[in-house]
């Protein structure tokens, strides 16, 4: 007869000699909003002028406008140099492997309700090898908040064409300059039915709070596409979009109606460097929320049976 | 009836014969339900405190065709699903013809007659008993033009002719066919009454299975896959991801299906890689997750399972094995995946690596993996094989009570927390879920790259080497922590033989064969196969060799991929191999011959 | 200058000793153009004939940081980048803090003084030079502010202390930054002039290389990807998928900007998956193709590489390892991808790996492995390294005339064809390509399933056997066609060090260095990994001990990678290992001080 | 000094003692159309009444109407029921791995033009797993005929959920009904950019067949959709769209301009069972025909430059 050589056992939680107590469970209304300096956490290892900086103060500035807690934020990230944003931030945080940030996010999300989770990463990681996964967690509507820092470049690897660069990019991998047609990913996110897609630049930062703050709130997965430059590898990239640097920054006009899906596809091809804001929002059962009734559903008629005995009534039946 | 059936005795009634064991093969299309009439046979055998033994075979063509159940009951130890039928029941000529050879000579083979015709120079060396199975069938049913229900009907031939407890198949019967259309119920009675009821010409003889000895906990009767979902549930795991191939889905099915009643969730995900991802995810929220696949869906899972190990991140992988490499042979029994599971990855990525011996093992299998990731923080993956998948066996009733585990993630607050604690006294690393707050304000990363105790990333060539021990060091102290496996038989003689995974019945079975012929054989089953638990070096020493018999390529050097892992650890010549790719499960004799063979 | 720099004389100027080799390390941040001057030297070594090899770092943070460049110049054989310096140029104090530790005692440090505070007990360990190179450059330039050719105007002070030929070095500045601006190439000569004009305070003395001995072909100058991308060029192959990396991109890079000008292709695709795919597609349309990745990509690639295998189709796969596992350290050296490129994927999946010794081995390797792949319709694996694929060397310029190969597909029609032949005379797998047409109007289909001779499924566990033994043994017979290594020193002593890949240099200078100190050390080198050459075990039969070195972890049990598959093939407990995952590539005095320490 | 061990041979063609001589190559106008027995390879292992058998019926009438050559088709499938379509088909073929057919068939295209790439696949295996590959040959617009039979489920794998299958669905993988959101291969396509997306079924023969000589007469990326229906795990899906079952097939109205991305969109929502015919089709430059520009501009000043030479250039350069 077979036994279990190695027991569950209860475990240590850390093994760092406390110097200071555990501390109390704070009732959340007891709690300060956190500050910069204490949602902050290693030094950007970004290059002085990437436009990833704006991204991750914005990201700190809604940590404190909208009063989360440190321990109920989970930032996930793939890898590239936007994906480095986990160690930038002081709340719980995982680094995961090139293009997968969204699968392992929804296994946060899907067994964990009570966190927000944000992910963040690169147009490599979300739409070269992270694709299908975008489209696949876009379809199941499953509940976190995507931030994709677009810059049309692979910046980590240092200066490959991107999915998103556009044609006649001049990079390591095109040194004529690219000819694939780029990814659109506004349309990418709303034909496989992604419930919430907006579109913001990192120059522009109170427009892109507006738009992370109406992520965060929606109950869905929630993608905004966020341009932000790429100084080393694509330098002016996006001027065209930045008021100071002779462009301009285009807002969906507000008669726009964010429900009416080809309305949105269509603004999805406004002439470069396009519009920005929300481009499409819509109600639709969550992932959580279908997943949930099947546990409501299935526990039903299990009210206050212990698990031990609802698998002893499935024995009983292989007797 | 078998071999070692020395025991059998006439009974009172003057043609019923007691038997301790009997092999019954079923050939025919796997269209006809013969996996049900199997199915029936292994669970009465359960309830009769039987043991008993399944081995089936899958058609590998889309539309079904040719199939088996081969299912072996006895009231003494059954160890293998037998290498010789005592009785073949064959619905089809190609039945017939590509099984006859699988009964022992004076076996006796059933047939239906209104599709066989039985092969002159066969007579003589079986029993020979044809029964118009198809056309009574629909007799039975009312004529309704349809054999459908003639699985049932063969049923009730068994069951006279081993004189099988009619009210508790009956009950079985009611069980599977109830809750549906009543008709069905009752055609499938009106089948199986039918069978039962039917005079078998030719047959002088019926026979009883001996008491059982064996009282204790009631059987429960189940698959290997089965047996690893329920071990999963039992384990506390509630939440996992996966994406179908044969043979792993139905472990997948059954967990989508039964994890809501817990409370949890099993998501069919777009592909294997955000399926282990996905079960990574849930891991790292704080609690173990599972996922699995079968070959093909191993290789892809391979980079994130790097990450579970290099972060140090619990999470179960289920692989059940089937016939590689590629797509290789789908449906087929191979134990070629061990190399992958201990090595697969770049880099150095340890984890660690499990392989149930039987469906009772694949229960307490799965909750061990699940208790020694949480322990030492790691990856954990779970060799099972097409055979054991689809193999039916009783097994007495887990202790549930006591069993199931509570393994959900603990949010006590705490001072301050560093995952990869360089000095950990268990050197072990340990994560806080996200939701736990901490006091000092810093909060930790998992992360994929070479890191600081805080998961921070280093490019320091002293962290990095320091991390690698870290991660290697903690599954030595699991080795040394594993039970040392027990010789079967002598400890000392000519051959131990060696197995790993499903085949440790057929290999302890060739131990007794062969010590019933006067050999100096013994057996051992290595279930941990990474790490290793220590002293096996001591076992090997009491035998002038040491066989390792798997199912699996000889290599490019001539051993198979548990030997080759043996050999580069002990450097120990007697170390040899015996292998086979022929997509079967082992046959007793097999094992023996060949291990002498090549001892000679 | 170096220990072994016995021969250092006093030339006619009496300021001038003649060296045979020196070792220069550059230290300083990425974006201070350090690989340029180091560039520049190794080049110009090349063009003077001297030996010359190079080692660097990359800085693993996004917007650069602290680098080094080390380059050993010689005039006779130059086997590795040398463990200590003789001379040390740095450029800030956090330069001087890192690497003083790596300079000679009795070392020239020469720093920039703009920058750079020496530490007062340094002074009397090595020997100081200051130059306030900074603000020297700025002014060399002509007053710009930015000190943007530093490097440059360092270049000029070691072409001094060195005494280099300044019209080569002249022509290479032009060559490199001639096409663009001409004030570039202007302000980087007065750069040059500027430092080569400057009278150093503190420096008595030059020195001056004395001239090499070996004449024969002109030397080129290139790093190990360079070599293996133009390899991969020579060998014929004109088709190549790939998605970017590092250390593998910069092949990528090459591979996609040279192939359309021999009429060839190569793709960036959307994953590692994909690139593998579609390379297996270019080699199925009838020409071997290539693709190649590090580490996390290398993973990804199993599933498709065990259909190669399982189809036999033969295709390249390039893997420039770095630290794992998973994203690991990404910009470090390390050997720990032996057991994927063996062992990866599920199944049986016999793949062949080679792994390069050298730069100039690598554009060789590269040719090899092509051609095994054709001959023996066979996936290869060339496993490169972080340090060889950086590494800068000079070798004989190869004869591409004769060794340019034409390896188009042939469409000649055939009269009937079976792939999977299994009485093929030579046992190996041969494709036709779509396009060819056959007379008999059968056409095979190339699959993962396991299939017959003409690649249709099959069930079949005899064919699954006499398959598996096809694609294994055509390898058992490429291992009898392989060339057997040669020892390196004594064919008998008491340690022989083994080693693999870019290792190579390194132990051959560990061999001599203990053969100097009078210890009974060899050297062995292994090339061809998967499968092994024959007639090891007769060249271990010399030795006391057999000791790998390798920069992997030491496993469960002790033993490096290389190490693990060597006992498992011969079960020689003499073989033994010595390994470090510091990042970094072997210093000859850890590998003879360890080896021996471990052999004692 | 490194050397090759292994040198560069000419390799034996094939191991078989021909007994047949090598045919001749026949000028192509000499040769008659292949007959359905000529292209007939295997006995399908289909399940008898599987949708599969009318597109590979079609695929062998499309070879005779189009007078193709047994050698210059390459038919190339993935993992599923429907993949195992190389089997049956006497011509070159490769079944490859699940998902990633696409990714192989391009090699073949890219560094094939003289061929006619065929790939034929699952639901699962076009959408699920290899979603990202259509995604991206999509965009690059490789020239090749994908034709994937929707079934709306996993039929080799035995009834588990398919990204097609409706809300409700009753699978193995979801006993109470499916809740994900399907995904829409059409507006997968023509959002990734495919230049030529129809759809069809396996039972309007004549209809399908127009498609597949039409999608194979396009010089880029085709795609089609062809419900193909699953009689041993979803039988019935289509009976929407087959007139003697009592449904309808409605074919695009003629008026519906193809080269309307927006109408097209617009079409791949409508009711159940949808539209047929051809959604979308232009004209953009292919992968093949960007790459094939790339070398003739990059042999533009190597014209009879042999292949040793032109290296040999570079390597005086590194000297
Ligand atoms: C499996 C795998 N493939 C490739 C890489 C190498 N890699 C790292 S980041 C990256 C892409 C970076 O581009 P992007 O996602 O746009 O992020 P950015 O750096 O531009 O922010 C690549 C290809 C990897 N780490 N893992
Ligand atoms: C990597 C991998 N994962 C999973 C499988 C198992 N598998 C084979 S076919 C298939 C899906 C079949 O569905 P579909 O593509 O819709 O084709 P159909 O059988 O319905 O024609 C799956 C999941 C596999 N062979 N390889
Ligand atoms: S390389 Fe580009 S994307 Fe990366 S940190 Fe620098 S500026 Fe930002
Ligand atoms: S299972 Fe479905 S898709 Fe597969 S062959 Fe049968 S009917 Fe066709
Ligand atoms: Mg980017
Ligand atoms: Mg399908």
């Amino acid at each position: 007869m077979s036994t279990i050589a190695i027991p569950n056992e209860t475990l240590p939680r850390t093994g760092i000699a406390a110097t200071l107590p555990a501390p109390a469970p704070l009732a959340d209304a007891d709690r300060k909003p956190l500050t910069k300096k204490e949602t902050a956490a290693d030094h950007p290892t970004w290059c002085p002028g990437c436009g990833d900086f704006s991204v991750l103060a914005l990201y700190y500035k809604l940590i404190e406008k909208r009063k989360m807690l440190h321990e109920n934020i989970c930032t996930v990230a793939g890898i590239g140099c936007s994906s480095r944003f986990p160690y930038f931030v002081q709340a719980h945080g995982a680094h995961f492997i090139h293009g997968r940030a969204l699968a392992f996010a929804s296994g946060v999300s899907l067994s964990r309700p009570d966190l927000h989770v944000f992910v963040f990463g690169g147009d490599g990681d979300a739409f070269s090898i992270g694709g299908n996964h975008f489209t696949h967690t876009a379809r199941k509507n499953i509940k976190l908040t995507y931030v994709v820092m677009d810059n049309f470049v692979y910046g980590l690897t240092k200066k490959q064409t991107s999915p998103t660069s556009p044609i006649g990019f001049k990079s390591k991998t095109d040194v004529g300059g690219s000819t694939d047609r780029p990814v659109n990913p506004m349309k990418q996110a709303i034909s496989a039915g992604a419930t919430f897609v907006g579109r913001a630049t990192a120059t522009n930062l109170p427009h892109l709070l507006k738009l992370m703050e109406a992520a965060m709130d929606h109950d869905g997965f929630s993608f905004i596409e966020c341009l932000s430059e790429c100084i080393e590898f694509f330098p002016g990239a996006f001027d065209a979009a930045v008021p100071r640097k002779g462009g301009t920054f285009t807002e969906i006009p507000s008669e726009h109606d964010v429900t009416d899906e080809y309305a949105a596809y269509k603004l999805c091809d406004a002439p470069w460097p396009g519009v920005f804001g929300t481009f499409y929002k819509v109600d639709r059962a969550t992932k959580n929320a279908n997943e949930a009734k099947l546990i409501t559903d299935s526990r039903a008629k299990l009210a206050g049976v212990p698990d031990w005995q609802i698998l002893q009534r499935n024995f009983d039946r292989m007797k | 009836m078998s071999d070692n059936t020395s025991t059998a005795t006439t009974n009172d009634s003057s043609r019923t014969s007691a038997i301790t064991e009997s092999v019954i093969r079923i050939a025919g299309d796997s269209q006809d339900g013969i996996q049900a009439i199997g199915g029936f046979l292994a669970r009465l055998a359960g309830r009769s405190e039987q043991e008993v033994m399944t081995f089936m075979t899958i058609p590998s063509t889309i539309s079904g065709g040719p199939s088996i159940f081969q299912v072996r009951i006895g009231s003494g130890e059954v160890l293998s699903a037998g290498d010789e039928a005592d009785v073949l029941l064959c619905f089809y000529d190609h039945s017939y013809a590509n099984h006859i050879s699988s009964l022992k000579r004076g076996g006796i083979v059933l047939y239906d007659s209104d599709h066989v015709t039985p092969k002159e120079d066969m007579l003589s060396v079986y029993r020979h008993v044809g029964v118009a199975i198809s056309s009574l069938t629909v007799e039975a049913i009312g004529g309704t033009g349809r054999d459908k229900g003639k699985n049932i009907y063969a049923l009730g031939l068994i069951a006279r002719m081993f004189d099988l407890n009619v009210p508790k198949l009956t009950k079985l019967i009611e069980e599977r066919f109830g809750g549906k259309d009543p008709s069905i119920v009752t055609n499938a009675l009106n089948c199986f009454n039918g069978g039962y009821g039917h005079q078998i010409q030719g047959l002088i003889e019926s026979f009883r299975f001996e008491h059982a000895e064996k009282t204790g906990a009631p059987q429960v009767v189940m698959s290997g896959n089965e047996a690893l979902a329920y071990g999963i549930i039992a384990a506390g795991v509630r939440f996992g991801a996966g994406y179908p191939i044969t043979p792993w889905s139905e472990i997948m099915e059954l967990l989508r299906r039964e994890l809501p009643k817990y409370g949890g969730m099993f998501v069919q995900t777009e592909d294997e890689i955000a399926a282990i991802s996905m079960a990574i995810g849930g891991s790292y929220a704080g609690r173990v997750s599972v996922t699995g696949s079968s070959g093909p869906g191993i290789s892809l899972k391979t980079e994130a399972l790097g990450w579970a190990s290099m972060a140090e991140m619990p999470v179960v992988v289920i692989d059940v094995q089937r016939g590689g490499p590629s797509t290789g042979m789908p449906t087929n029994q191979e134990q070629s995946d061990l190399n992958i599971a201990c090595f697969g990855g770049h880099g150095d990525s340890p984890r660690v690596v499990l392989a149930p011996s039987s469906v009772e093992d694949c229960f307490y299998t799965a909750i061990e993996a699940v208790n020694i990731a949480r322990k030492f923080s790691t990856p954990v993956i779970i060799l099972s094989d097409q055979a054991i998948a689809t193999r039916i066996e009783a097994f007495p009733c887990p202790d549930l009570q006591n069993i199931c585990q509570d393994i959900s993630p603990d949010f006590t607050p705490v001072a301050d927390h560093k995952p990869y604690d360089l000095t950990a006294t268990d050197g072990v690393t340990r994560h806080i879920a996200p939701g736990t707050r901490v006091a000092s304000g810093k909060y930790p990363v998992a992360t994929g790259l070479e890191h600081d105790e805080l998961g921070h990333p280093t490019g320091s060539g002293k962290l990095h080497t320091q991390m690698n021990a870290k991660r290697r060091n903690k599954l030595r102290k699991l080795a040394s922590e594993l039970p040392v496996p027990k010789i079967y038989g002598a400890t000392e003689g000519h051959v131990l033989l060696v197995g790993w995974g499903s085949s440790k019945g057929p290999i302890e079975e060739a131990v007794k064969l062969g010590r019933s012929q006067g050999e100096a054989v013994s057996g051992l089953h290595i279930k941990y196969i990474n790490p290793l638990p220590n002293g096996l070096e001591n076992l090997f020493n009491g035998f002038t060799h040491v066989v390792v018999c798997e199912i699996n390529d000889e290599g490019l050097y001539g051993h198979g991929q548990l030997a080759s892992l043996l050999r580069s650890r002990y450097c120990d010549p007697r170390i040899k191999s015996v292998t086979k790719t022929d997509g079967l499960p082992w046959k007793v004799k097999d094992i023996l011959t060949r291990a002498l063979a090549l001892t000679k």
